[in-house]
C-alpha cells in the first residue's frame, strides 16, 4: 500500500462518509462527488486512464449534475435537517456488511485474482474496447437499448403537458 | 532551428539533470507544472490586455493606454486591484461552498490544459485517454458554477448557475462526439498520437491537417461552436448575460475570487482552443512545409492567439442568444450535425482505398457533400427567418 | 463581423472613426456659445467696487432651482445700496440653464466656461460667495468674445464711463430691453 | 393577427383629442366623416389578470431598480414560471421629483430648463412642445427662421435618440456594447453641434415663446451640414451590421407583439404605435410647425413586434435625414424670436392650451391653464414613454425573462419622463 493510495482513500472514505452524515442535502451531494473523484484518482493510480476520464466523465459531470439538479428543482426541502443515512441503522448496517463480505468473497475465492492484474500501459485501453466490442458486444447493446428505452420513458413522462408551447404571434 | 525547437525540452532536462537520481522525477514533474500554470497565466494576463484593446479598437475607443507602455501593465493593475479588493461574502451565504467554488473553478482547468502538446515533445503528461481526460475535466467545471451559484444564496446567482450548467451540459455532447470523430479517424485517444496522425503534406505543400478533409472542416466547425459555447463566450455568454441575470454565478463574488473565475473562464478558452488546433489543426505543426523552420512551439501559440483575436472579434460583434433559442440550437443542430459528421468520417475512410478515376474528388463530394446537404437542411429548420417570412414595410405619405 | 473588422481597422487611421480624446492632456476647443456655471462680471481692477451686480435680486427670483441668495449691501441710515452685501450660488443646486444671464438687465451675471469643478467638500466648496464668482471683464472677453463684445456696447449706453463705483442708471430703458433678446 | 389598420385610427384618436379638426386630417382623400361613436371598443383589461395554474413553483424575481437592463431606476416584479413570465409589474417613480407641482410654482420661462430633465436624450423636442403650448396659450407667432431652427434641432434630436436606442436595444442583447458605441459616436457629433448652438450638449433650454433663444452661430449650418451628409453612411452601416443578423432576428421576430387594437386602446404614440401598422404622426396630423412643407414618409410595421419596433427607428432616422436636408436648404435669413415677447412677468392670458409634437418616443404634449398670473395654474406632461410602458405587462406574458429585457429596451422609455 503506498502513501498515494492511502491517502485517496482516506479521503474517499471520509468523502463517503460525509455524503451519508451531512444534514444538507446539497453538501451531501458535494461529498457524494468528492468521493467519486477519490475513486477516480484511486483508479488513476492503478494506471487505469480511460476508466478514470470516464469516472470524472459520467459520475461527476453527469450523474452528480443531475443529483443536484433534483434537489436544486425540487428545492430539496422536505428532507432538510435529516440525515441520509438509511432508517433503521440496523438494516443500512446489514446491507454495508453483506456488501463488504461479497467483496471480501469474490477477492478470497477468485481463483488467480493477481492474474486478473492488468499489465501497466497501452494495453487498459485497447484491450477494453476489444472485449467490450467482441466477447461482451451483446450486452454492451442490450445495455445501451435499456438506457435508450428509460430515456425515451423519461422524456415521454416529462411530455405530459400538453400546452408546453411558446406563444407565436 | 532544432536547437531553437527544443530549447524548452533541454533547458528542462538540464535542470533536472542537476538533481541525484531518485529527485529527478518529482523535479520533472513540478517544473511540468509550474510552466503550465505560469505560461498560461502568463497568457491570461495578456489575453485580458488583448481582449480590452481589441474590443476598444472595435468600437472606436483606444482601449487601456494609461498604465504601461500601450497600456500593457493594465493586467497587473488589474490583478493588483483584484487582490487589494474587499472580499465579501454574503451573510446567508454558504460559506464553505462559496468559498470552494472558485478554486474548483481553476483547478480542472489546470488539469485539462496538462495534456494539451504545446510543441514537440512537449507536453506535460502524455495520457492514453488524453482526449477523455480533458473532457472529463470539463465536466467538473460544472460542479464548480453549480457551487457558486448555490453557495451564494442569491436567485441570479441559482438562476445563472442553472442556466450555465444546462448550457455546458447540451453543448458538451456535440463538443465530445466532434471530437471523437477525430479519435475515431486517428485510433488513438492520446493527443500526441493525434498530432502524429497528422503528419506529412498534401503535394508535399499543404499539410495534412484534418481540417483540411470533409468530416475534419465540419467536425472543427461543429467543434468551433461547442466550444464557444462550453467557454462561455458570445453569442453564447448566456450564464453571465449581463443584461438579465447581471453576472450569473458570479454575481456574488468579488476580489479575488472573482479574479479566479475569470482565470478558470479563459483557460477554459485556452484549452478549448488549444484543443482545436490539436484535433484538427495539425496541433504545433507548421501549415506548410516550407514553413517548417519556425519552432514548433512558436506556431502553437501563434494558433492560440489567433484563436483567442477571433473569439475577441466574435465578442465585439454578435448579441447573445435566448436560453431556449441556445437549447434548440445545441439539439436541433448541433447534435444532429456531429452525428452526421460520424458517418461522413465512416464514408470517407470507406472510401480511401478506391481506385476509380478522380477518387479524392469522389471522396470530397461524397462525404463533404453529406454534411453539406445536412447544413442546408437543418440550417433551414431552425432558421427564425423560416418562421416569419420577409418583413415589408408601408409607408404613408 | 465584416462591419466591425472595418471599424477595427478604420480606428486606426480614420479620425471620424476614432473620436476619443485624452481628456486631461488633450481638450477639445469649446464652443464660444458653451456654458457651465454662472459668474459675476466685474469691470475695471477692483472685484468688490467694480462689480456690475447692483442686487436688483431679479435672477434670485427667475432662478428655477432658486439657488441664488442676495443680500443687498446698507449704508449706516439703513438705505439700499445699489451692491450685493452677500452674493451666494450653491452650484450644487445649479442647473446651468442660463435663465439669470437671460433676464439680468444690467449684463452683470454670465456663464463661465470651466466645468472643473470637482471638490472633496460636499457642502462648503459647491456654496459660492461673490469672491469666487467675481471674474474680471477682460476673462468674459476671453471665454465669450461676441457676447462680451455685444454686453460692452449695452454697458457702454447704459453707463456714461466705466466708474470705479458702478451707478448705473436708466434701468428701466435696460429692463425694457433684456440682454439676450437683443442678440 | 388582425388586420393592420389605416389612417382612420389616427382620426379617431386626433378627434378624441378635441383639438383638430377632421378636416385637417385627410388631407389628400375626399373628406369621408367616420360614424360617431369610438370604432374601438375600449376593452377592458385585469389590472393584474389570473395567474394561470402553475405547472411547478412560481418564482418571483424583482428585477431591478439598480439592475444594469433596466434603463434607469426602474424596476419590474415579475412572476415568473420556470423562465416564462406570467405577471409583470412595472414599478417606478424612483425618480420622481415632482415635476408638475415644480412647474405651477415657477414661471412660464423657469419651466423651460426644467423640460429639459424629461427625457433628458431629446430636451430640445421637449422644449418645442412646451412652448408649442406656450404659444398656444398666449398666441404668439413664431418667426420663418425660428421654424426651422426649431425643425432642425427636432430632427437632430431624433436622430440622436434613435440611434442611440438601437445601441441600448442592442446592448440588452449583449453585444457588448458595440453598436451603442458606434451610435455614441455619431451622437457625439449631433451633440458637439448642439452645444455650439445652445451652450450645453445635453440640458440645451433653446427654444423660447416665439422662437429661439439665439440665432445660429456662424459656420453652423455647415457643421450640420456636415453631419446629416454623413449620417445616411451611419445608418448603412447599422444595418449591415444588425438588420441581417440571424441572431438578431432570432431574438427580435416574434417577440413582444403589440396588436394594434391594444396599442391604440392604451393610447401608445410614436415608433411603437407605426410598428403595429397604424398610420399616426403628429407632424403629419397635426402638422405643427412648418412640417406641411417638408416632404417625408411614415414607415408603417406590419408584425409589430421587437423587430418592427427597431426598423422603424431605422427607417425614421432616413426620413429625418431627408428632412433635415429640405430645412437645411430653404432655411431664410432674419429673426429668430418675436422682438415684442417679454422674457420677464411673462403673463400669458386666462385660458387653456394643450401642445403636442411628435417626439422621437411618440406623442409628447404639455396642458397649461392660465389664469393671468405670471405661473401657470396647471401644468400637466402627457409623456409618451410612460403612456408606452403601460402595455409592457400584456407584450411580456408569457415570454422569457430576457426577452423582456428587449421588450422593455425596444418601448424606450427615459425614466426622467416615466417617473417626471
Amino acid at each position: 500500500m503506498s502513501a498515494t493510495f492511502a491517502i485517496l482513500a482516506t479521503w474517499t472514505v471520509l468523502a463517503a462518509l460525509g455524503a451519508m452524515a451531512l444534514r444538507k442535502p446539497v453538501h451531501a451531494a458535494l461529498s457524494l462527488v468528492g468521493a467519486l473523484m477519490g475513486v477516480a484518482f484511486t483508479y488513476l493510480n492503478l494506471g487505469a486512464e480511460f476508466i478514470t476520464a470516464v469516472q470524472v466523465l459520467v459520475y461527476v459531470g453527469a450523474v452528480a449534475i443531475l443529483i443536484v439538479f433534483v434537489l436544486q428543482l425540487t428545492r430539496g426541502e422536505g428532507v432538510e435537517g435529516e440525515s441520509l443515512a438509511v432508517q433503521p441503522a440496523s438494516l443500512g448496517l446489514g446491507i454495508a456488511l453483506l456488501v463488504t463480505g461479497g467483496l471480501i468473497a469474490a477477492v478470497v475465492f477468485l481463483p488467480d485474482w493477481r492474474a486478473a492484474w492488468p499489465e501497466k500501459g497501452d494495453v487498459a485501453l485497447k484491450r477494453l474496447g476489444e472485449v467490450l466490442m467482441n466477447r461482451y458486444v451483446v450486452a454492451l447493446e442490450a445495455i445501451g437499448l435499456l438506457l435508450t428505452i428509460a430515456m425515451i420513458g423519461a422524456v415521454l413522462i416529462a411530455l405530459k403537458r400538453p400546452d408546453s408551447q411558446p406563444p407565436e404571434s | 532551428m532544432n536547437a531553437l525547437d527544443q530549447l524548452f525540452v533541454n533547458l528542462k532536462q538540464a535542470i533536472v539533470g542537476w538533481f541525484p537520481g531518485e529527485w529527478r522525477l518529482g523535479v520533472s514533474v513540478v517544473i511540468s507544472a509550474a510552466a503550465i500554470v505560469g505560461v498560461y497565466a502568463g497568457l491570461f494576463a495578456i489575453t485580458t490586455w488583448i481582449e480590452r484593446k481589441g474590443l476598444g479598437r472595435i468600437q472606436n475607443r483606444p482601449g487601456p493606454n494609461r498604465v504601461g507602455p500601450f497600456g500593457l501593465l493594465q493586467p497587473l493593475a488589474d490583478g493588483l486591484k483584484a487582490l487589494i479588493k474587499e472580499d465579501i461574502i454574503p451573510q446567508r451565504a454558504d460559506r464553505l461552498v462559496h468559498t470552494l467554488a472558485p478554486i474548483l473553478a481553476v483547478v480542472p482547468v489546470i488539469l485539462a490544459l496538462a495534456v494539451i502538446p504545446v510543441g514537440r515533445n512537449m507536453v506535460a503528461v502524455d495520457l492514453q485517454a488524453g482526449l477523455i481526460f480533458f473532457f472529463a475535466m470539463g465536466g467538473v467545471k460544472e460542479i464548480a458554477v453549480f457551487m457558486a451559484g448555490w453557495g451564494s444564496r442569491n436567485a441570479y446567482s441559482l438562476l445563472g448557475s442553472m442556466r450555465a450548467i444546462a448550457q455546458m451540459i447540451s453543448y458538451e455532447m456535440p463538443l465530445v462526439l466532434s471530437g471523437l470523430v477525430v479519435a475515431m479517424a486517428v485510433g488513438s485517444l492520446s493527443l500526441v498520437d493525434i498530432i502524429e496522425a497528422q503528419a506529412g503534406y498534401y503535394g508535399g505543400v499543404l499539410a495534412r491537417w484534418h481540417v483540411f478533409t470533409p468530416w475534419g472542416l465540419a467536425g472543427f466547425l461543429l467543434f468551433l461552436v461547442a466550444a464557444t459555447a462550453e467557454a462561455n463566450r458570445t453569442p453564447f455568454d448566456l450564464p453571465e448575460g449581463e443584461s438579465e441575470i447581471i453576472a450569473g454565478h458570479m454575481l456574488e463574488y468579488s476580489g479575488f475570487k472573482y479574479a479566479l473565475f475569470f482565470l478558470g473562464e479563459y483557460m477554459g478558452l485556452f484549452g478549448m482552443s488549444g484543443l482545436a488546433i490539436t484535433l484538427f489543426l495539425g496541433g504545433w505543426r507548421a501549415p506548410f512545409s516550407f514553413l517548417e523552420w519556425i519552432p514548433s512551439w512558436m506556431w502553437f501559440f501563434g494558433k492560440l492567439f489567433a484563436f483567442i483575436a477571433f473569439f475577441v472579434w466574435l465578442r465585439g460583434t454578435l448579441p447573445r442568444l435566448r436560453a431556449d433559442q441556445l437549447m434548440e440550437f445545441a439539439w436541433k443542430f448541433m447534435l444532429p450535425m456531429v452525428l452526421l459528421d460520424v458517418v461522413a468520417l465512416a464514408l470517407w475512410q470507406y472510401t480511401a482505398h478506391w481506385s476509380v478515376p478522380l477518387a479524392g474528388l469522389w471522396r470530397w463530394v461524397l462525404s463533404g457533400g453529406l454534411m453539406f446537404v445536412a447544413y442546408l437542411g437543418l440550417a433551414r429548420l431552425i432558421s427564425p427567418r423560416r418562421r416569419v417570412g420577409p418583413r415589408t414595410y408601408r409607408f404613408a405619405e | 463581423m465584416i462591419e466591425t473588422a472595418r471599424n477595427f481597422v478604420g480606428s486606426y487611421y480614420d479620425p471620424a472613426r476614432f473620436p476619443t480624446i485624452q481628456y486631461p492632456e488633450e481638450r477639445q476647443p469649446l464652443p464660444e456659445n458653451s456654458r457651465s456655471f454662472p459668474i459675476l462680471i466685474y469691470d475695471g481692477e477692483d472685484p468688490e467696487a467694480g462689480l456690475r451686480c447692483v442686487a436688483c435680486k431679479i435672477c434670485e427670483k427667475e432662478c428655477p432651482p432658486q439657488c441664488i441668495y442676495i443680500v443687498v449691501e446698507r449704508d449706516e441710515k439703513g438705505r439700499a445700496k445699489r451692491h450685493p452685501a452677500v452674493f451666494d450660488l450653491d452650484i450644487s443646486v445649479c442647473m446651468g440653464c442660463q435663465i439669470c444671464v437671460e433676464v439680468c438687465p444690467f449684463d452683470s451675471i454670465k456663464m463661465d466656461v470651466a466645468f472643473e469643478k470637482a471638490g472633496t467638500d460636499r457642502f462648503g466648496r459647491m456654496l459660492l460667495h461673490k469672491q469666487d464668482l467675481a471674474r474680471p471683464n477682460e476673462y468674459f472677453h476671453q471665454i465669450h468674445p461676441t457676447e462680451a463684445a455685444q454686453s460692452d456696447e449695452r454697458v457702454g449706453k447704459t453707463k456714461k464711463a466705466p466708474k470705479p463705483k458702478p451707478k448705473p442708471a436708466a434701468d428701466a430703458a435696460a429692463e425694457r430691453q433684456p440682454s439676450r433678446l437683443a442678440a | 393577427m388582425s388586420k393592420p389598420l389605416d389612417f382612420d385610427a389616427a382620426e379617431q384618436l386626433a378627434m378624441a383629442t378635441g383639438d383638430v379638426e377632421p378636416e385637417q386630417l385627410d388631407h389628400d382623400a375626399p373628406v369621408s366623416l367616420p360614424p360617431p361613436g369610438p370604432r374601438y371598443e375600449a376593452v377592458p383589461r385585469a389590472a393584474s389578470p389570473a395567474i394561470p395554474e402553475p405547472e411547478g413553483e412560481l418564482l418571483e424575481v424583482s428585477v431591478g431598480p439598480h439592475h444594469p437592463s433596466t434603463h434607469g431606476v426602474f424596476r419590474m416584479n415579475v412572476v415568473l414560471d420556470g423562465e416564462k413570465i406570467v405577471q409583470l409589474k412595472p414599478v417606478f417613480g424612483y425618480l420622481h421629483r415632482n415635476h408638475e407641482k415644480l412647474g405651477e410654482q415657477t414661471t412660464y420661462l423657469g419651466n423651460m430648463p426644467y423640460t429639459d430633465r424629461l427625457d433628458y436624450f431629446c430636451s430640445l423636442s421637449n422644449n418645442w412642445a412646451y412652448a408649442l403650448a406656450v404659444e398656444k396659450l398666449a398666441g404668439l407667432k413664431v418667426p420663418e427662421r425660428a421654424e426651422y431652427i426649431r425643425v432642425i434641432t427636432a430632427e437632430l434630436t431624433r436622430l440622436v435618440n434613435h440611434s442611440s436606442l438601437v445601441g441600448f436595444l442592442l446592448h440588452d442583447m449583449g453585444t457588448m456594447g458595440t453598436p451603442l458605441m458606434y451610435a455614441f459616436r455619431e451622437r457625439e457629433k449631433i451633440l458637439d453641434a448642439f452645444e455650439a448652438l445652445t451652450g450645453a450638449r445635453m440640458m440645451c433650454n433653446y427654444h423660447r415663446f416665439g422662437g429661439c433663444r439665439v440665432d445660429l452661430p456662424p459656420g453652423w449650418l455647415d457643421q450640420v451640414r456636415t453631419i446629416v451628409d454623413n449620417f445616411p453612411r451611419f445608418i448603412d452601416e447599422m444595418e449591415r451590421l444588425l438588420s441581417e443578423n440571424e441572431v438578431l432576428i432570432a431574438r427580435t421576430h416574434g417577440v413582444g407583439v403589440l396588436p394594434p387594437e391594444l396599442a391604440v386602446n392604451a393610447g401608445v404614440t410614436g415608433p411603437s404605435l407605426r410598428a403595429s401598422g397604424i398610420n399616426y404622426d403628429l407632424r403629419k396630423v397635426d402638422r405643427y410647425g412648418i412640417y406641411d412643407r417638408f416632404q417625408f414618409r411614415v414607415p408603417l410595421g406590419e408584425k409589430g413586434d421587437v423587430y418592427d419596433r427597431y426598423m422603424m427607428r431605422i427607417l425614421e432616422m432616413r426620413e429625418s435625414v431627408k428632412i433635415l436636408q429640405q430645412a437645411l436648404r430653404d432655411i431664410p435669413e432674419g429673426p429668430v424670436i418675436d422682438p415684442k415677447v417679454r422674457l420677464r412677468n411673462f403673463t400669458p392670458p386666462v385660458g387653456e392650451a394643450y401642445g403636442r409634437i411628435e417626439a422621437p418616443k411618440g406623442e409628447l404634449g404639455f396642458y397649461l391653464i392660465s389664469d393671468g398670473s405670471k405661473k401657470p395654474y396647471r401644468y400637466r406632461i402627457r409623456p409618451p414613454s410612460f403612456i408606452n410602458l403601460t402595455v409592457l405587462e400584456d407584450m411580456c406574458r408569457g415570454h422569457t425573462l430576457a426577452d423582456a429585457v428587449i421588450i422593455l429596451g425596444a418601448v424606450d422609455i427615459v425614466l426622467g419622463e416615466v417617473d417626471r
